[in-house]
């Protein structure tokens, strides 16, 4: 019933936000704040880890949409990585799989996205 | 089998971020009580979590959200309405908000659910049913 | 804090069985918005459970069972009562069972939880509080 | 929110009821016929099997303790085995501790029992 965020810097200017709990409409403003200050300290490479998240509705959804539109304005861009079933549903209900990457681990995310 | 599934259950919590977690584990475990898969338990589970969530982003919508379910052998229907408690004065009717905000809370909730309506007046209220497959 | 902790949250589950673990599993929902350890989670749960077997034992008890949570900062009280639908006729007085039929749920009750008070009258009524601990 | 019940033959005579999920109000009745079916076919050297169980209440309870009485008309013993500590604090503080045998796995519950 909570969330977890951990950010951490990986090889080739990339930052991996790694998240676990639960991001609901509760918990999603701690996720919007990492990555609003990851993004105001200039870094538009992200990789987002899903893999330890439970659960996610339409605020965390808008949560890493506001993320991407931001990075992209600079030229950067977004990977998640997912492999919950449930959460990869509400990916492909919403179309959102169509403007993320979304991959199985961090390495394929983190390789995708130079 | 109709006296285990059959029943009414109700549950009030607070119109605030912080308490949405409660209903959806408490509808989760009504859901658990039909012979729903794993996988339309949490269709469910998130469909009334952004009923909620709706309740909660509307401004004006009285400091409650009421929860209504009704089990029945073959599906769910769950009534989720804001609604004033009794030690408050009754919401103003609220303006519908110009915004897109919980467009895609409302786009999920029709997507899981088999079907959906949205009681006209103040405030949220929506009423959502889930049939049990095969 | 106390705006993501104080709070009133009330359930209303059929006065049978298969539904106590609705019951259970709201409350551990609600006593985990609060400083509770998962031990003192699991108190509050198995205690407002055993609280709802009582109401269900009992005979003339109404045909549902209510659960009002209010939470502070410091704790939560909770209490558990069965009480008639309104589609029922009021429930006669209800005889105390003679036999030792729910003792020990009452006993585990008081174990568990910091204090514990039965309102008098028909049914069951059990008002219970736990403190969070330091 | 449920209970699984497994009943098997121990060598010695012995039976081990396992289970695993919750022992509730609800489930309890299912946990009772299970017993009591072995008891009536004159098994009455029992090993339950608690290491899978999440929770337990008093009609839990009741039902081994109802078990054990039987057992002890005809001079057979119930051993328990109970590693969760949530349940083992709920023996404890009953006082059930004193009247079953708690044992941390089967083969020390089983050894224990002749
Ligand atoms: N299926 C979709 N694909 C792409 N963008 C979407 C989709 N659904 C909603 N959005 C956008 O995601 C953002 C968040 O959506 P939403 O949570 O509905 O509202 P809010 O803007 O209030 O957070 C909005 O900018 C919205 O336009
Ligand atoms: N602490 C205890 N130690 C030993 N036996 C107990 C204890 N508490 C209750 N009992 C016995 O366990 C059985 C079940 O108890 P309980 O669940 O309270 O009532 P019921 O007899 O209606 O199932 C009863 O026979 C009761 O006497």
């Amino acid at each position: 019933m909570d969330i977890k965020v951990s950010v951490r810097e990986a090889p080739g200017h990339a930052y991996v936000v790694e998240l676990s709990g639960e991001i609901d409409v509760y918990t999603s403003p701690k996720v919007k704040d990492a990555i609003t200050e990851l993004i105001d300290r200039g870094h538009y490479n992200l990789v987002i880890n899903l893999g330890n998240v439970r659960y996610i509705d339409s605020t965390g959804l808008g949560v890493l949409i506001g993320g991407l539109k931001r990075v992209r304005e600079h030229g950067g861009s977004v990977n998640l990585v997912c492999t919950n079933p449930q959460i990869k549903k509400i990916f492909d209900i919403t179309g959102l799989v169509k403007i993320f990457g979304i991959f199985d681990d961090e390495d394929s995310a983190m390789k995708a996205l130079v | 089998m109709t006296q285990t599934t059959a029943g009414v259950v109700e549950l009030r919590i607070p119109r605030r971020a912080e308490w949405v977690a409660v209903a959806r584990l408490a509808v989760a475990a009504v859901a658990n009580r039909l012979r729903f898969s794993i996988e339309e338990i949490e269709d469910v589970k998130l469909a009334v979590a952004e009923a909620c969530t709706t309740c909660i982003l509307q401004t004006d919508a009285g400091d409650q959200i009421e929860i209504y379910c009704e089990t029945k052998e073959d599906g769910l229907t769950v009534r989720v309405r804001s609604l004033a408690g009794a030690d408050q004065p009754s919401p103003l009717p609220a303006e519908p908000e110009p915004d897109a905000r919980g467009a895609l809370g409302i786009f999920l909730i029709q997507s899981l659910m088999d079907s959906v309506k949205h009681n006209a007046g103040r405030g949220t209220d929506l009423v959502m049913t889930k049939k049990v497959s095969e």
